[in-house]
């Protein structure tokens, strides 16, 4: 099966390349469709091909297309392990749904074929990405990604704001692409080959754990991680990314892309086992990031914002997981997030296409009866994400939260703010729930909200049975998803295991904890009129506290103003101001010599005469007469 | 003290001098032109010393032959001057100062 | 043997013969009609043949030193000497005074009943030229020098109504015959010095050197100081060069190439015949000095001619640079020989073929030549616009054209060359770095030229029209830059036999 | 001695008949200085036994040069003042220290020629007359004896071309 | 067959041609330059068809000496550095000379100025005799000066000259040091002056005298690159040539340099190479970030690529001076893929401005929405040269880094910034230009790409994505000839490279060394190329 994995990636950027060219020659319809084909059928590919690895009984194989620079020995090869499989299923699965509920969402838009085309790229880069059997193609993936993402935020690109995030966003990746690009150099000048398994396997021959060039390659391989998704201090992109389509938002900035900084830290396991030190700053770095994105989504009005906040918060729970050294739950949390949170987004977006495009969830309420299919699947989400038990959401989140408090010592600390972050996060999506679908209506005049069509509403109820059904996998009793993932981390020393009954008061706390959140939210917000909202903290976390005005007064102006300088100084003034001044000089002795050519015959002979002195004196000299 | 040969060529060299002074010094094209018609002479007085001392006859006959170029010459410096002064009624080399630069 | 005894004076024979008959016929046929014209020509084209027999005859085993008489008790000093180096003199100066004629013919035209005189001038000018280049006598250069120098004077001041035209005259006269002077007084300082005027044969300069070691250096010291002032003075090298833009703005823009290519071929021959045929044992004292002057001779050629606005001027000025990049090459002594020939023999036709242009366009009789009289020339005149671009190119030393292997030749040499001074290690290699950067200095001007002539200007409209000699003139000059950059080997071949003896 | 006395005398005439060309206001003056400085040389001439050169000098340059100077200096006029002020200061101090250095320099480079030059006039005793230049002359340098022609013609065609004026000439140099 | 002889006759033939046509014939010059371009083209097919892979020796050599005792000749020969300029040369010059529509006045000058430009090009990478080098070198002057001077904008006069002057004053030193250098070298094989290549090689230098001469050869190069500090001239050149002029001068004109670097500078002067490579290499870095900061600010859309080439040159400085298998080939494929992306980029701006007659990136606005496939043509293009993987602006960066890191590490951190700055320049102009609502009036209703605009774009855009995805075939001929001038520096200096991706050792050939030479010994035949 494997002898198709090509077509993974083929397949999509075929789709792209058609739909981009004569996409609109085919029309909405059949572009549509054939993008959303293209890429289940890529699902089942994925899915045949990596069905082996339930089984267990199937090993990992790198599948070698070309030699692609083969000076640092950088091949275009697949590593088709339980890992990358997972992914390739998560991203093709879900992105078929979102390509299908894309076909509803997108209707009627001018650049209709443009967006599938732009979807489907997506695919086939994410698909590099997690299928790469080494460091530089997977860098390759990376970035195409963030071209993806790129295009798609500013799709609507007439729309300053929407361009400006769409450039805002890639910029910031780069910063993390930096990181990741120096790690690289780094990993060729240690190990000689950016492959996966050499680098692994040679790992523990050469260093002993905490050796200092490994926790330089993790540290500038966690900035990479970071940039993508969207942890502190580069996480400032992703909120604006909400400018793009709404299912841009779902596909690559919930369920996918967002998720490539966990998957490659979790890739590079062996590395980040091998270097405590940037796992411990990985974890911190993760609860911060969670702690402080769902503060901020507390405060958040947009539908989109909250969740994109949302977002990275959960995203902090899965890049404290794998610091901690919990990589199955941080994967596992990132397959429930994948779907939750998709779930969420095409959800928001049912709503927002149903009230035209009004994202303000203050004048939204009441769509409980106008949607019932979009309400229903959106509180599974919601009680998902809320970590209520048996939901997905509560499995995955618990199990991180067991990890983390497993490693006792000052980790319990982080374990505390996950509890913390559990709690706002029932309290936010609590909020966003009620103030979406219950109450009255505070739709604007002249909105007739409306139930979207089956190509929208399909997706969601899959994705809601997946949300509601798939924390099963891995439930303390039998750890299906675990075992599955075993072969990928061969040689990782495996987490600290809690024993049950800490599990099960620790789980307990939890549920706990997500209760309260609701119950104060929704004590708070299920009256008649919304309570007012201002007040120090609602303004400043609205603004997200100001990360963005601190970063651009302290690190954007000052450098505009530093090649202001030089642009406008260094080069016109000091550098071409010496050559002027040297020509100048040549030019001004000139015209100081044209005063000696003074047209007077006794002048000249007075010349010639003082010249035959001075050469009389040379002559005697040189020829030894004195 | 008899005449050596170097008393002639310090007075070749004085007269020599004063010729080029007095190209350097004087205004008047034709007195500039003499000037120079003295420094030939000097060289004549040289050359003839020279070739006393050496007994070169060669030298007496350079001397001739400069001669004759200065005559040619002193033709042809008087034909310019005097077309000169044609035009400007003066031989004041001063006042022909209007190429320059 | 007797027409080997004439061969060496041929040339000079031939172009005095021709200077009678052309002011015979001009009597006779009367000034008007211009029959003269073609006979002058005719001359000039013998002459320049005389000069290829003479070549081949060298070729042939003929050179050797010449003497007024068979007769063997008076044969004391030679008078004559036919070399390769002579002969070559010949060839070249047959062919500047051709070339330059034919330049030169507007003016001769217009200049009308005076004619006749102008082109006689021409011829003995030529043959004073070519006397200082093929005598090993030092008077008789003296007399060549001064043969060519006052015809010159006469061709400077020749349009009798501008004034300009007079005070070049009378300003290359006063300064010349200065400069005359004090070679003459080096000649008879060396003559002191050595016993000798002769810089070959019996009791010459060379038995001297090669005899006696020179018991006062000082009096031999003056004389070749003497006489390089006043070589350097004709060759308008700084600091001598300061008559060279006054003379050639103010003397008719017809005649300018004439006496500047002749001037600049005989004035390095003679140079080259002096001191690397005769003083070469006295290298280590002139060397370091003519690598100054050259110097100086580019630093203050380049730099006056960037702030030129006359063509003529910059022509001047950028002739002094050129005199510079000449003299770099002779301070490698007898291997720089060549060297100094190819520069100055294709650096002849360009000076030729630019003042031509500058005839053209400002007119055969003009003192003057603004440059802005130049714009937009490509399309009044795009033939000489272009012929003058490749010439101008030439001039400015970019490859493929005949300028920069000259000084690509003579930077050699002097690189090459094992000088004392400023250290004996890497021989004048900091002339040929101050050559370079002056050559990179030069384009400044050189494409101020070429631009201006490419821009637009008020008269684009009126076309110019150039006389059938200038404009051939004008091509064969483009056509030496051009050809010889491409193919310099084959002029290099020939140069490279072109040593005095 | 007698010779030495001879030489003294005239050298000091030279050098007085210079000055006078290089200071006299007047140009005729001048001339006059020069035709002295030139008779004295002839003088010093004889006493180098270089008769027929003596005579040439004479003639040529007395006879002939100069007469022709103090024709144009006539015919340009004596009297126009101002015309030979006086050199600002400067300038003749320029003009002194070049001069003087001039002749320092040349002095000096002859130095061990004028010490160790030989006591009198050295070896074969050379007489200057007629028969022995001309011997010269007509023997090794015929050659250039005949080169004089070009530069005569030249001098000729040359004054004719730069002073003889006639009508149409005028014309065409005016057109 | 000689080969190379016939690849610089064949532009000069075309010059002829043209130059020949009836006067009143002016609509016929545009399309005879463009198929007298294509010849070359083929040829070039003809070398890349038929090198040899795997040796570092040169090919298709021709060596005619003209003068014996000084030792000049028509010595041309190719290896797998030249080869692949050789073909980007001939590949941008037709492209470049299809994109003059716009020149309407002395066409003919135009077109056949920019012919005898291609020659001048070519022969700069085929010589191996250093004299015939630099008349190349120096000749690509004249009509790149008298293309930017008459049919350049406002600002024209100034900016060829200073052109000239600074690229002059380079070649000053350089032929100074050649001519030292040939004195030399003469000195020592027994002739008067020897401007061999080969016999340059073998020449023994003492290390002062190797830095003296590594300085004059470098400075003549470091200014055409341009390193840091040399690189005002180049903002000019480019914003006031004429759209070919930019595209050639940034596609062609500034590899010139860096190849002058790495054929003559490394092989010549091994030892003050290794010890001055640090400077020199931080002068690249400088260049980088300098280069892409000023680039960020600037107003004028084609300073601002002009800028942001000194940036990616830098890349290619520090690759060279990195002494690394990787970073030497990187810098070589940078080379081409520069040309590729940096001349894309200067032709659809010279599309733009034919239509607007504008550069200032504020007077465009949502040119998107106006022309979405000049729009989509210019992204791919700005994306390429930011280096994204997949595209031949990411092969050569990324080489050069991982390779140059192995022995300078901390200045390649530095120039890993540029990659950020780069993104930030790029995308922000493209924001500006492109994106938002229509504010000019004036760009409403511009047409989009013609189809002979596009027919000029797509072979650069298929090339780009070629060369980014299967970069295999250039690295494979690059490599040996790269490996070959490390090999010399590890044999004459003390310095040892790192073996990493060293492929196993090469055909034992000194360097230098021609394969297949086909020499005819009558002179004087083959001058006439020059």
């Amino acid at each position: 099966m494997t002898d198709y994995l090509w077509l993974l990636v083929a397949l999509p950027l075929a789709g792209a390349v058609v739909n981009l060219f004569i996409g609109r020659r085919l029309g909405e319809k059949v572009a549509g469709w054939f993008g959303f084909g293209i890429v289940a059928a890529a699902f089942l590919i994925a899915f045949f091909a990596g069905v082996g690895f339930l089984g267990g009984d199937k090993l990992a194989e790198t599948v070698l297309f070309f030699s692609w620079i083969p000076s640092v020995g950088a091949d275009v090869a697949f590593l088709w392990d339980p890992l990358s499989v997972l992914l390739t299923l998560i991203v093709t699965g879900v992105g078929a749904l979102i390509h299908l509920y894309s076909i509803g969402y997108m209707h009627g838009d001018a650049r209709f074929p443009r967006f599938f085309a732009f979807l489907n790229l997506f695919i086939a880069s994410m698909l590099i990405l997690v299928l790469a059997s080494n460091y530089a193609l997977m860098f390759v993936g990376w970035e195409l990604v963030g071209l993806s993402s790129y295009l798609l935020i500013s799709f609507w690109f007439e729309k300053p704001s929407a361009a400006a995030a769409g450039k805002k966003a890639f910029i910031v990746n780069r910063i993390g692409d930096w990181g990741f690009l120096v790690a690289l150099m780094i990993i060729f000048a240690t190990f000689g080959t950016f492959d996966f398994q050499t680098i692994f396997a040679e790992t523990p021959v050469l260093f002993g754990v905490g050796a200092g060039t490994i926790t330089a390659i993790t540290l500038l391989l966690f900035v990479g991680a970071a940039g993508k998704s969207a942890q502190i201090p580069l996480y400032i992109w992703l909120p604006d990314a909400m400018e793009g389509p709404t299912p841009v938002s779902a596909l690559i900035h919930a369920a996918t892309m967002v998720t490539a900084g966990v998957f490659m830290i979790a890739r590079s396991a062996v590395l980040f086992d091998y270097a405590p030190t940037t796992a411990a700053i990985v974890a911190v770095v993760g609860a911060a990031t969670a702690l402080l994105a769902a503060v901020i989504a507390v405060a958040q009005t947009d539908i989109k914002k909250v969740l994109a906040y949302s977002t990275i918060s959960q995203l902090g729970y899965m890049v404290l997981a794998v610091g901690v050294g919990a990589y199955s739950a941080g994967l596992f949390h990132l397959t429930t997030h994948a779907f939750f949170k998709a779930l969420l987004f095409l959800g928001a977006g049912s709503v927002i296409h149903a009230l035209a495009g009004e994202q303000d969830m203050r004048r939204m309420g009441g769509l409980r009866k106008v949607m019932p299919v979009t309400f229903i699947t959106m509180g599974i989400a919601w009680l998902s994400i809320a970590g209520i038990i048996p939901f997905s959401g509560f499995w995955s989140k618990d199990e991180i939260l067991a990890a983390t408090f497993a490693k006792g010592g000052w980790w319990i600390g982080l374990w505390a703010i996950g509890i913390v972050v559990a709690l706002i996060t029932a309290f936010y999506m609590t909020r966003l729930f009620v103030m979406t679908f219950l109450g009255d209506s505070r739709a604007p005049e002249g909105v007739h909200p409306h139930e979207s069509p089956a190509t929208m509403t399909t997706p969601l109820i899959i994705l809601a049975v997946f949300s509601a059904g798939i924390g099963g996998l891995n439930t303390p009793w039998q750890l299906v998803f675990e075992h599955y993932l075993e072969p990928a981390f061969a040689g990782v020393m495996h987490p600290a295991e809690a024993e049950f009954s800490t599990l099960f008061w620790l789980g307990a706390v939890a549920l706990l904890v997500a209760v309260t959140g609701i119950v104060i939210a929704w004590r708070r917000y299920g009256r008649a009129e919304l309570p007012a909202e201002d007040g120090s903290f609602w303004t400043n976390a609205l603004g997200a506290f100001g990360v963005d005005d601190f970063y651009g007064r302290w690190i954007v102006a000052p450098g505009r103003r530093v090649a202001e300088w030089w642009a406008s100084v260094f080069d016109p003034k000091v550098i071409d101001g010496g050559v002027h001044g040297i020509a100048r000089l040549v030019t001004g002795s000139g015209d100081e010599l044209r005063i000696l050519q003074s047209g007077q015959v006794r002048w000249y002979a007075s010349g010639v005469a003082i010249a035959s002195v001075v050469l009389l004196v040379l002559f005697l000299i040189l020829g030894g007469a004195f | 003290m008899t005449v050596t040969v170097t008393w002639y060529l310090l007075l070749g060299a004085a007269l020599f001098s004063m010729g080029v002074a007095g190209v350097m010094i004087r205004r008047n094209a034709l007195i500039m032109f003499m000037s120079i018609e003295l420094m030939l002479n000097s060289v004549n007085l040289t050359f003839v010393a020279i070739s006393k001392d050496l007994g070169l006859i060669e030298g007496q006959v350079a001397a001739l032959f400069v001669m004759v170029i200065a005559a040619a010459e002193v033709t042809i410096g008087l034909a310019i001057i005097v077309a000169i002064f044609r035009k400007k009624a003066s031989a004041n080399v001063d006042e022909l100062a209007e190429l320059k630069g | 043997m007797q027409n080997v005894a004439f061969l060496p004076i041929a040339f000079e024979v031939v172009l005095l013969l021709g200077a009678l008959i052309v002011l015979l016929v001009a009597v006779v046929a009367g000034k008007g009609r211009h029959i003269w014209g073609p006979i002058a020509g005719v001359t000039l084209a013998i002459a320049s043949a005389i000069g290829f027999v003479q070549w081949r005859e060298v070729a042939d085993g003929g050179a050797g030193l010449f003497f007024s008489t068979m007769d063997v008790q008076i044969m004391r000093s030679p008078m004559v000497v036919l070399d390769g180096y002579s002969a070559f003199a010949a060839l070249v100066l047959g062919l500047v005074g051709f070339f330059g004629l034919l330049a030169a013919w507007d003016l001769v035209v217009k200049v009308g009943r005076r004619g006749p005189e102008f082109v006689a001038l021409v011829l003995l000018s030529v043959a004073g030229l070519h006397m200082m280049a093929a005598t090993p006598n030092l008077v008789v250069i003296f007399l060549g020098l001064e043969t060519a120098s006052i015809s010159f004077y006469v061709l400077a001041g020749f349009i009798r109504d501008d004034e300009a035209s007079e005070e070049s005259s009378l300003k290359y006269f006063l300064l010349g015959s200065l400069a005359s002077a004090l070679f003459v007084y080096g000649v008879a300082l060396s003559f002191g010095a050595t016993g000798g005027l002769s810089l070959y044969g019996a009791n010459s300069i060379r038995d001297f050197f090669s005899s006696a070691i020179v018991a006062e250096p000082g009096i031999l010291m003056a004389g070749l100081a003497l006489m390089l002032v006043g070589l350097a003075f004709k060759v308008s090298a700084a600091p001598f060069h300061q008559w060279a833009p006054d003379v050639y703005q103010g003397a008719p823009s017809g005649a300018v190439g004439l006496m500047a290519a002749g001037v600049k071929v005989a004035g390095f021959a003679a140079l080259g015949r002096i001191f690397v045929g005769g003083f070469v044992s006295q290298i280590d004292a002139w060397a370091p000095i003519l690598a100054i002057i050259a110097a100086l001779s580019m630093i203050v050629g380049t730099v006056m001619a960037l702030v030129q606005t006359d063509l003529k001027r910059m022509l001047a000025y950028s002739g002094v640079a050129h005199a510079g990049y000449i003299m770099a090459a002779l301070v490698a002594g007898v291997d720089g020989i060549p060297a100094m020939w190819f520069y100055v023999s294709t650096y002849a036709f360009m000076v030729i073929g630019a003042f031509a242009v500058v005839s053209v366009v400002s007119g055969p009789a003009s003192s003057r030549a603004p440059l802005d009289d130049y714009r937009g020339l490509i399309k009044r005149a795009p033939e000489v616009g272009w012929l003058m671009t490749i010439i101008i190119l030439g001039m400015s030393g970019i490859p493929f054209f005949a300028g920069f292997v000259g000084k690509l030749f003579s930077f050699i040499s002097a690189a090459s060359a094992q000088g004392l001074w400023p250290n004996g290690s890497n021989g004048y290699l900091w002339l040929v770095v101050v050559g370079t950067l002056t050559t990179v200095v030069g384009l400044a001007f050189y494409l101020r030229i070429i631009s201006t002539m490419f821009s637009s200007g008020d008269h684009d409209d009126e076309p110019i029209e150039a006389g059938l000699p200038a404009r051939f003139a004008i091509v064969i000059s483009a056509t030496v830059t051009v050809f010889f950059g491409i193919v310099p080997w084959l002029l290099l071949d020939v140069v490279r036999d072109a040593l005095p003896l | 001695m007698g010779e030495t006395i001879t030489f003294i005398i005239f050298a000091a005439v030279a050098i007085a008949g210079a000055a006078t060309m290089l200071m006299a206001r007047n140009p005729v003056y001048s001339a006059v200085g020069l035709l002295s400085t030139m008779f004295a040389i002839a003088i010093l001439y004889i006493l180098l036994d270089a008769h027929l050169v003596a005579v040439v000098q004479v003639i040529i340059y007395a006879g002939a040069v100069m007469t022709l100077f103090l024709f144009v200096i006539m015919l340009i006029g004596v009297d126009r003042p101002g015309a030979y002020g006086e050199r600002p200061l400067s300038q003749r101090i320029m003009t002194g220290v070049v001069a003087v250095g001039f002749f320092a320099a040349l002095a000096l480079a002859g130095r061990q020629a004028w010490v160790t030059g030989s006591s009198a006039f050295g070896a074969p005793d050379l007489n200057g007359t007629i028969e022995t230049v001309a011997d010269e002359l007509f023997g090794t340098w015929t050659i250039v004896f005949l080169a004089t022609v070009i530069l005569l013609t030249i001098a000729a065609l040359g004054t004719i071309a730069l002073a003889y004026f006639d009508q149409d000439a005028e014309e065409e140099g005016a057109s | 067959m000689p080969v190379l002889t016939i690849l610089i006759l064949l532009p000069l033939v075309g010059a002829l041609v043209v130059a020949l046509l009836p006067t009143r014939r002016p609509e016929l010059f545009h399309p005879v330059a463009i198929v007298a371009s294509i010849p070359p083209l083929v040829v070039a097919g003809y070398l890349l068809w038929n090198f040899a892979t795997g040796t570092p020796a040169f090919q298709f050599g021709e060596d005619v000496t003209f003068s014996g005792a000084l030792d000049i000749g028509w010595r041309v020969a190719i290896d797998g550095i030249s080869l692949f300029l050789i073909v980007l040369t001939a590949l941008l010059f037709p492209l470049a000379i299809a994109a003059s529509r716009s020149v309407t006045e002395r066409v003919k000058t135009y077109m056949v100025l920019m012919l005898i430009l291609e020659a001048g090009v070519l022969g700069v990478f085929i010589s191996i005799d250093l004299l015939l080098f630099f008349a190349f070198f120096e000749i690509v002057l004249v009509p790149m000066y008298l293309l930017i001077r008459l049919w350049g904008s406002d600002n024209r006069a100034y900016a060829s000259l200073k052109f000239v002057l600074f690229t002059a004053f380079g070649s000053a030193f350089l032929l100074a040091s050649i001519i030292a250098l040939a004195v030399i070298t003469g000195d020592q094989v027994g002739l008067f002056t020897s401007f061999d290549f080969r016999n340059m090689l073998g020449t023994e230098l003492s290390t002062t005298t190797q830095t003296w001469l590594f300085l004059g050869f470098g400075i003549a190069f470091a200014i055409k690159v341009p390193i840091f500090p040399f690189h005002t001239w180049l903002a000019d050149a480019h914003t006031e040539a004429p759209t070919a002029g930019s595209v050639i001068l940034a596609g062609v004109l500034l590899k010139m340099g860096t190849y002058g670097l790495l054929r003559f500078n490394l092989t010549l002067f091994p030892q003050a190479s290794v010890d001055l490579s640090f400077w020199v290499a931080l002068l690249g870095v400088i260049g980088i970030v300098y280069g892409a900061a000023v680039a960020i600010v600037q107003p004028d859309i084609k300073r601002l690529i002009a800028y942001s080439s000194v940036s990616h040159m830098g890349f290619i400085v520090l690759g060279l001076f990195a002494f690394t298998s990787q970073a030497l080939q990187g810098s070589v494929f940078q080379m081409i893929s520069h040309g590729l992306t940096t001349g894309a980029l200067f032709l659809l701006i010279g599309m733009i401005y034919d239509r607007t007659h504008t550069r200032r990136i504020d007077d465009y606005g949502g040119l998107a929405a106006v022309m979405p496939v000049y729009a989509g043509i210019f992204l791919f293009s700005a994306f390429a040269s930011a280096g994204l993987p997949g595209l031949s602006g990411f092969i050569g960066e990324f080489t050069i880094l991982v390779g140059s890191y192995l022995t300078l590490p901390v200045l390649t951190i530095i120039a890993g910034s540029g990659v950020i700055l780069a993104a930030i320049y790029l995308l922000w102009a493209y924001e500006r230009v492109f994106t938002g609502p229509v504010t000019n009036p004036k760009l409403e209703g511009l047409a989009d790409l013609g189809f002979r605009e596009i027919a000029i774009m797509v072979p650069l855009v298929v090339l780009i994505v070629v060369l980014g995805v299967y970069p295999k075939p250039v690295m494979d001929r690059i490599e040996p000839s790269t490996n070959a001038i490390l090999d010399r520096i590890e044999a004459t200096t003390g310095f040892d490279v790192p073996e990493y991706g060293r492929s196993e050792d090469l055909p034992n050939l000194r360097y230098g060394d021609i394969e297949r030479v086909e020499s005819n010994e009558e002179s004087g035949d083959h001058g006439g190329e020059g």
